[in-house]
């Protein structure tokens, strides 16, 4: 399997993006291939795992769309679409500022995918949901709050 | 909100989310007024309404829909023999548009069979499997799905967008059906419930789950395409024989058997009072 | 083994919509089974995608993700038949991969 | 239903078939026979709860519309059963009352003995602070303030709670005092969460 396409959060141009990411230990020196960012997943706040991402300055941007429910039916199951119509989207990362872990995922969509992506998610209790968005060297960033409930008992 | 007094059904629900199982949202208060009438549109209700579209587009359902379909045409059993003869009303071997025209008499075994009980004959008489052992653990967990309910899953699907016509034409199917509304509305327990206390009137809710009015086609739809339904909490499949045994739980009635005369009759009422309405399930519920 | 995804395709000018339904528990390892028992985590790291062979999409995440995944993503330069595979790695070292031809849209 | 099998199959789906045959006259008798045969005891859950009790069989023989002369006399005897608290204080405390409200525990086969809520959120809007509420029931929220904060209205407040059917024989509402449910503690708390002028019910 081809994993040279390890998924980093690309913000900066090609020498860039490498400097960034030894910096954050993105990329071992000596090795193509980039682990699972175990420290920015184990990471206890948003804030933490930014940080070991690498994400820096990130601007609040409108030009971030998050289609999320503001009631969720139930937590378990959250769907959430996110939208970048930044120019040059190389990668949209998801955080769930109360999670115990916030950090989600990262979706590359540097190769040939749009930037869009559709995914379903936990969230423990209501929380914002913050998108970070890397495009031409830059973060931008922008959340929307999910409120989660108590249900019935069983639909 | 309080951290300390859970329903047990939110209780079941936050234990599948794992991370803070005790800790919950905070809330918008209410607009300072009383609520508003049940008939006024609900934010909460239409929030949720939103998003069914989303959730029922990419439906997990479809994963034991799939696993069904193999369960189906492979061979098991101490018969080793697939379920490719099994005659689910239509005739030997014919799934399509079966599920919505069950519950019915069937002259074989000289009873009204549902779905799953129909499925779980053919398991015992074309696979050789036992019912003590079908009937041991007949409902899905987190680490286990039962075969019956993949199965029930892949025939349900085999309907989707059909009419419900279920058959009322032999005395036996009619009686089914009157004896399935008395068990509806027979009150008892220590709460005095019935399926009808809930389940009788337009536009109620418990919590923020919508309840909907089963003596209605249009409402009864709701319910019944529902399932087999894929549960957000907990992430499994259940068919209705589960969603009946909850019911009575929470009726804080003594428990049903799996697969008994009782569930079929209740079927029975619940799909004719469906007929006419088009099949859309399997589903996806909270 | 794991069960099988479930991959939609479908075309749309010369973008494609997959949507994967994955089988898996994205175990957070913090509940508890029925007897008390806490359940490993166990859950889905990466997911890569390729058209005809070629990445075009790939994710890294985490157990906040719901059990029984489901994505969506969209394709530039897709026509009707190309091959669209899908590769899931848990933490357990578990893989699996499937495969769809895009439907037209 | 007059069916009779001409059983192919092993013992136990005979029994079934056999069972579901024997039924005879109306809808309402063999569905009680099917209860009877298809329920088991499981956890706190004991099988007599399957048997109506007088009220119950009423509701269920009328369609919860009983005659009236009956129904005055019925609901006169389950008022008669109220017991009410021995120091005639029926206001306790509103915040444990908020507790006893929230939960929806007790008396199913999964629950343990003794383990029991109110319930009340599941039909009812009560407080302010929580939107996740049902509406089999009205909403009580600001139920002193509208209804007055008098002694009579508590009381009705308390028999109301002990026993819903005391005041309308076929209420959907249960009898929580009446089936040991609820404490006298927890109906007092239950009673100041509606009635007290200091309750965020009445804010």
């Amino acid at each position: 399997m081809d994993r040279s396409r390890r998924v980093v959060l690309k913000g900066a141009g090609a020498g860039g993006a490498l400097a960034a990411a030894l910096a954050a230990g993105l990329l071992k020196p000596g090795s193509a291939l980039a682990a699972w960012n175990k420290g920015a997943f184990e990471a206890k706040n948003t804030a933490d795992a930014m940080k070991a991402l690498g994400v820096t300055n990130a601007a609040e941007s409108k030009d971030i769309q998050i289609r999320a429910p503001e009631i969720a039916e139930n937590g378990a199951v959250v769907p959430i679409d996110i939208t970048s119509t930044i120019p040059g989207t190389t990668s949209i990362s998801v955080f769930i500022d109360k999670n115990p872990f916030p950090y989600t995922g990262t979706f590359d969509v540097s190769q040939g995918a749009l930037p869009f992506v559709h995914l379903r998610v936990k969230i423990g209790e209501s929380s914002p949901v913050r998108v970070v968005v890397a495009a031409g060297g830059k973060y931008f960033t922008t959340a929307k709050e999910v409120k989660v409930t108590i249900g019935g008992c069983g639909g | 909100m309080t951290r300390y007094a859970l329903t047990r059904c939110a209780v079941a629900a936050f234990a599948t989310l794992a991370f803070v199982p005790l800790t919950l949202a905070q809330t918008k208060p209410p607009a300072a007024k009383p609520a508003a009438p049940a008939t006024a549109p609900d934010p909460t209700a239409a929030e949720f309404d939103k998003f069914r579209e989303v959730l029922e587009e990419d439906n997990p359902a479809e994963l034991f829909e799939a696993k069904g379909k193999e369960l189906w045409f492979a061979k098991r059993g101490p018969n080793s023999a697939s379920l490719e003869k099994c005659d689910l009303g239509l005739g030997p071997g014919v799934v399509k548009g079966a599920y919505v025209r069950l519950p019915r008499y069937f002259a074989d075994v000289g009873k009204v069979m549902d779905v799953e009980r129909r499925i779980l004959h053919c398991m015992v008489t074309l696979q050789g499997f036992k019912m003590e052992d079908l009937a041991k653990q007949p409902f899905s967990n987190p680490n286990r799905t039962p075969d019956p309910v993949s199965l029930v899953t892949y025939v349900a699907g085999q309907s989707r967008g059909m009419k419900i016509a279920t058959p009322m034409s032999r005395p036996e199917e009619r009686e089914t059906f009157e004896i399935g509304r008395e068990i509806f509305n027979y009150r008892a327990g220590p709460y005095d419930f019935s399926c009808a206390t809930c389940h009788g009137e337009d536009g109620k809710r418990i919590r923020t789950q919508p309840l909907p009015n089963l003596t209605k086609p249009a409402e009864a739809i709701r319910a019944y395409q529902g399932w087999p339904g894929y549960r957000m909490t907990g992430g499994v499949m259940h068919t209705l024989q589960w969603r009946m045994n909850d019911c009575f739980r929470q009726q804080r009635f003594p428990a049903p058997d799996y697969a008994s005369d009782t569930i079929t009759a209740l079927l029975a009422y619940l799909a004719v009072n469906a007929n006419g309405q088009v099949y859309k399930g399997p589903g996806i519920k909270r | 083994m794991a069960d099988p995804m479930k991959i939609r395709a479908t075309l749309q000018g010369d973008v494609a919509d997959v949507r994967v339904l994955m089988a898996h528990p994205m175990e957070t390892g913090q509940r508890k089974d029925a007897s008390g028992n806490v359940v490993p985590l166990h859950f889905i790291q990466t997911i890569t995608a390729q058209l005809n062979g070629k990445t075009v999409f790939g994710a890294d995440v985490s157990q906040a993700v719901s059990r029984n995944p489901v994505f969506a993503f969209k394709v530039k330069g897709a026509k009707a038949g190309d091959k669209v595979s899908i590769t899931w790695t848990d933490n357990k070292g578990e893989k699996r991969t499937d495969e769809t031809a895009i439907g037209a849209g | 239903m007059g069916i009779r099998t001409a059983s192919i199959l092993g013992a136990a789906a005979a029994a079934l078939a056999a069972a579901f045959s024997a039924t005879a006259g109306d809808p309402s008798t063999a569905a009680q026979e099917m209860i009877k045969r298809d329920f088991k005891p499981r956890g706190i859950a004991t099988i007599d709860r399957v048997n109506q009790d007088g009220v119950q069989t009423l509701c269920n023989r009328t369609h919860d519309k009983p005659p009236k002369d009956i129904a005055e006399r019925l609901e006169k005897d389950q008022l008669a059963g109220i017991q009410w608290p021995a120091d005639g204080k029926l206001l306790g405390d509103w915040k444990a009352g908020e507790r006893v409200a929230q939960s929806g525990r007790g008396f199913t086969w999964s629950d343990k003995p003794g383990v029991t809520g109110g319930s009340c959120y599941n039909c009812h809007q009560i407080g302010p602070n929580e939107n996740s509420f049902g509406t089999v029931g009205p909403s009580l929220y600001q139920f002193g303030k509208t209804r007055g904060f008098g002694a009579d209205m508590q009381k009705y407040v308390y028999g109301k709670i002990y026993n819903a059917k005391a005041y309308n024989l076929c209420s959907l509402m249960p009898r929580f005092g009446h089936v040991g449910a609820l404490t006298e503690k927890e109906i007092r708390d239950l009673v100041a969460l509606l009635m007290d002028p200091g309750s965020p019910v009445n804010k």
